[in-house]
């Protein structure tokens, strides 16, 4: 009985869980059950992938009342991995929250920042699941207004600036989703995607549905920061607290691309998306600028959460490039690179969290020396630095080599040197950060430095560990995603 | 404005008057316009005028922090705590039928209860959305 | 024929266009929100104007009315109006923040502090 | 067609509002304004058929809006700085975005028009089976709380996630002198 309730439960019990925590008096017992409560999501997102895979879809109609009257939750292998990414990474990252939130957060904040938590949980996984256009808009300002509170909770003023133009950016955004959505309704009567797919195909001709097409698409690449939306990005992710870049950086960006995805591929389908409107050369412009523009200004950055923020905004371009490509291939290569992306960073940005908690700083000029007084934390950073770039044998790699080969059947060569120049500025940035790490003195007598403490490590090295893990045993990730392409082009429940 | 006589009686007189509205509102969504939320703001107005008539120290003092706290999360917890309800009695989350013999009367009395859920909340909302703002105004 | 359909539409479509520009064209970190409550206000003028039948009512039942005016658009929108106050509470309490650390609220002045570090 | 005129006079006062906001410099005129806009709207809602969301609106758009607008501006200051040149990038991104709408307008149902799309293919059950379904004579009522109710528990979870932002950014107590500086993380 329980199986068949699960879609409900996996939002629902992370809202239930956020009244519970504001009324938590200490951090401390806060965070144990966000920790518990996000557990517990992890673990039905993994029995929902379980049943996708074994039946295909799920569906589930709130209230008892049947789409399209009522809202309807609706799975398949699209949004089950979203759903387990976001889930795994959060329960990841929380593990690693207790120090980092302690030293970050004042203490009367900290009942709050985690209530915030589990509600941009809620948010991002409602979002994920839900079958119905509107739907999605209001889980996704949950997701919105948390993520404004999380980020405002960094210790530096310039947060609150940060959070601020990331909720005027996101509002903007999310009102002109809104705009389409109400469009959609309009011509079609319907807010259910299933059935405005059904009914979307007899009016692509409609003027009124272009308009619809082009306000959605503006509207997510605004909270995906595509480029050139992406202004808001940077500042959000470098002066937010260490935990919430690691989650954000990876999750938001991937329930944004899900959202394009599930926007373009099944509400107005690949033939619309990709035949009647210009997309696809829209996408390839705009992907090809992100890799290359983004990639160019990290290479610049002081901050190191800043120049791994532009980082962000360049492999959003890998993403997009996949996606533009409108093949299998191409959108199996998209969805792995969302998975193994936030593997990669989620590792990355927990590394400087560790050197944030022991420097009480991220700047590159401070990290002299430190790959051998922070030796295991310096690794971590390494080891997922080399899957940022794409070196063989670890995730980064397989996405990589999926997107190339996706552009060469295609003939696509254009795409193939921007995927291989922009590895190569990625092997630029990285190297930055190690030869200051391992090769500069700090000139000064040193301040004494210990490694970071073992509930640190352990959840930042489980995500390096993934990369490794994924780059050589790809079997799980890449069929996961090569059924998510299929069900996106309609060729698979 | 504090030491204004004939405000503070006036006051004293128009809030019991503004609560029964609210509470009407809260209970007549059912055929005119209205609900949880409407009413929860104008419950919520009674607070902030008692607070602007009295001193925002008067109104912290009548509805401490812990208790607006306590609002905030028990109106969500109850509308979402309906939905838990019945998916213990069998149905769907949220499916109020399972909440009674009858279908129509589990429907009122889900209704009932989640309208009630929203106002407690958006009431105890918008009173500390007030206070902080005030508590930000004093030096 | 098709002007006098869409009137209404050009009309609310200058409305949200309004609201728009101030967002966009503001250094006033007040002045945004304001714009962004203007945008948004418009917006649900749309959807409820799509959700107007000629010669309808209010959408509650009673003896003897028969045409009533479309009740979903409504309902989103007073989703949608829940969400716009929200939205407007916390990003006054963000201005009311950078405010208290900046000692200003126009965006270029923030943004010397910022750079002058 | 009296509905239709006086819709497009409240439409035309609520552009020369929007107008005027845009042209003031005072933020306590503009947010008198945007109370004034707020008002009009309710009263379009009104003219419109939905009286539900022509009480949210006056109770939201002239009531709380206005009021932390009003108590921000006491806090923040009343008057906006003249920006130096008119901008012209903003004003090209309002056009172009304008224009993408008028012309998805062109082929919309019209105004008023009771055979739209909208009010076809799922409307109609709510307002002939909620009676016997729900029971309860306000059609509004019904979608909000059953049908879709799972959105107000959304909503609700929003307006919840306001109240918990503004208590993390300003507390209930009152203020204490805090880190007036900028600066990194603390050591």
């Amino acid at each position: 009985m329980i199986a068949a309730q699960l879609p409900a439960l996996q939002v629902v019990v992370p809202l239930l869980g956020a009244p519970l925590c504001l009324l938590a008096r200490k951090g401390n017992t806060a965070w144990a059950l966000t920790l518990a409560i996000s557990a517990v999501a992890l673990l039905v997102a993994t029995l929902l992938l379980g049943q996708v895979l074994a039946q295909g879809s799920v569906a589930y109609a709130f209230g008892g009342w049947a789409a399209p009257w009522g809202i309807e939750y609706r799975l398949d292998a699209v949004n089950a991995i979203v759903l387990l990414i976001v889930t795994g990474i959060s329960t990841v990252v929380l593990l690693f929250a207790k120090t980092s939130v302690a030293h970050e957060i004042r203490p009367e904040q900290q009942v709050l920042f985690y209530t915030s938590w589990l509600l941009c949980l809620t948010g991002l996984l409602g979002i994920t699941i839900t079958g119905d256009a509107f739907n999605l808009f209001v889980f996704l300002e949950i997701s919105s207004l948390s993520s404004y509170v999380l980020i405002s909770l960094g210790s530096d003023r310039r947060a609150l600036t940060a959070a601020y133009q990331y909720l005027i950016m996101g509002t903007i955004g999310a009102t002109f989703i809104l705009i389409g959505i109400g469009l959609l309704y309009m011509v079609t009567g319907t807010l259910n995607m299933a059935d405005l797919a059904g009914r979307l195909p007899e009016l692509t001709a409609s003027r009124t549905v272009r308009t619809a097409f082009a306000f959605l698409t503006v509207g997510i690449g605004l909270k995906l920061a595509l480029f050139p939306l992406h202004l808001w990005l940077p500042n959000a992710y470098a002066y937010a607290p260490s935990v919430v870049t690691a989650f954000l950086a990876a999750t938001a960006t991937k329930v944004a691309i899900y959202m394009l995805l599930r926007f373009m591929f099944s509400v107005f389908g690949a033939g619309f998306s990709f035949g009647a409107m210009p997309l696809p050369t829209l996408l390839v412009l705009l992907g090809a600028a992100a890799v290359l523009s983004a990639s160019t200004v990290a290479i610049f950055q002081h901050n190191i959460k800043r120049m791994l923020a532009y980082s962000s905004v360049a492999q959003i371009g890998y993403m997009v490039l996949g996606m533009s490509l409108a093949s299998s291939a191409g959108l199996t290569a998209a969805v792995l690179h969302l998975f193994n992306h936030a593997l990669m960073k989620g590792g990355l940005f927990l590394a400087l969290g560790c050197i944030a908690w022991r420097l009480g700083s991220v700047r590159l000029g401070d990290l002299a020396g430190l790959g051998y007084r922070m030796p295991w934390t310096m690794a971590a950073f390494v080891a997922g630095g080399l899957s940022l770039i794409g070196l063989p044998l670890t995730a980064g790699f397989i996405s990589k080599w999926y997107l190339v080969l996706a552009a060469l059947e295609q003939g696509w060569w254009p795409v193939v040197i921007v995927v291989v120049a922009g590895s190569l500025l990625a092997v630029v940035y990285i190297w930055r950060v190690i030869e200051t790490a391992y090769f500069r003195d700090r000139g000064e007598p040193a301040p004494p430095v210990q490694e970071a403490p073992l509930s640190m490590l352990l959840p930042t090295w489980l995500l390096v560990g993934a990369n490794v893990y994924f780059g050589i045993y790809t079997d799980l990730s890449v069929g996961v995603a090569g059924q998510a392409a299929r069900v996106l082009l309609g060729t698979a429940p | 404005m504090r030491d204004n006589p004939v405000l503070r009686v006036v006051t004293k007189i128009t809030l019991p008057l503004i609560f029964l509205f609210a509470l009407y509102v809260q209970f007549h969504g059912d055929f005119g316009p209205g609900g949880g939320f409407q009413a929860g703001v104008i419950f919520a107005a009674g607070f902030i005028l008692y607070g602007l008539v009295f001193g925002t120290e008067a109104l912290r003092a009548a509805v401490p922090a812990a208790v607006l706290r306590l609002g905030i999360a028990l109106g969500l917890m109850l509308y979402a705590g309906v939905g838990v309800v019945t998916l213990g009695l069998g149905g769907e989350y949220l499916a109020y039928g399972t909440l009674a013999h009858t279908a129509a009367h589990g429907q009122h009395l889900g209704i009932f209860l989640v309208e009630l859920g929203v106002g407690v909340t958006v009431a105890a909302v918008m009173v500390a959305v007030f206070l902080a703002f005030a508590g930000r105004a004093d030096p | 024929m098709s002007a006098a359909g869409l009137y209404n539409y050009w009309i609310v479509i200058l409305l949200m266009m309004a609201g728009f520009y101030v967002v966009i064209s503001s250094g006033n970190l007040v002045k945004k929100i304001v714009g962004l409550n203007l945008f948004q206000a418009s917006v649900f003028i749309l959807y409820i104007s799509m959700g107007k039948v000629a010669g309808g009512s209010a959408p509650i039942l009673r003896e003897g009315v028969t045409q009533f005016s479309n009740p979903l658009p409504h309902v989103l929108i007073l989703t949608a109006i829940v969400v716009g106050v929200a939205t407007t509470a916390l990003g006054l309490a963000l201005v009311v923040r950078i405010r208290e650390a900046y000692g200003t609220a126009e965006e270029d002045e923030i943004h010397q502090q910022d750079e002058s570090l | 067609m009296l509905i239709e005129a006086i819709n497009i006079v409240l439409l035309g006062m609520l552009a020369v509002t929007a107008l005027a906001a845009i042209r003031l410099h005072d933020l306590f005129a503009v947010v008198m304004l945007f109370g004034i806009y707020s008002l009009l709207a309710a009263v379009v809602f009104v003219v419109l058929d939905a009286v539900d969301v022509a009480f949210t609106e006056a109770a939201v758009g002239v009531g709380i809006s206005t009021v932390l607008m009003l108590a921000t501006i006491g806090l923040a200051g009343r008057h906006e700085k003249r920006p130096a040149h008119r901008p012209l990038l903003p004003l090209l991104v309002v056009v172009v975005t304008g224009a993408a709408l008028v012309y998805g307008t062109l082929d919309m149902p019209h105004f008023g028009d009771p055979n739209a799309p909208v009010h076809q293919h799922v409307v109609p059950r709510y307002l002939q089976r909620s009676a016997d379904e729900i029971g309860i004579p306000n059609v509004v009522t019904n979608i909000l709380a059953s049908y879709r109710g799972y959105d107000t528990l959304g909503e609700l979870t929003v307006i919840f996630t306001a109240g918990v932002g503004v208590l993390a950014l300003l507390g209930l107590r009152r203020r204490r002198r805090e880190r007036p500086g900028p600066g990194q993380s603390p050591p």
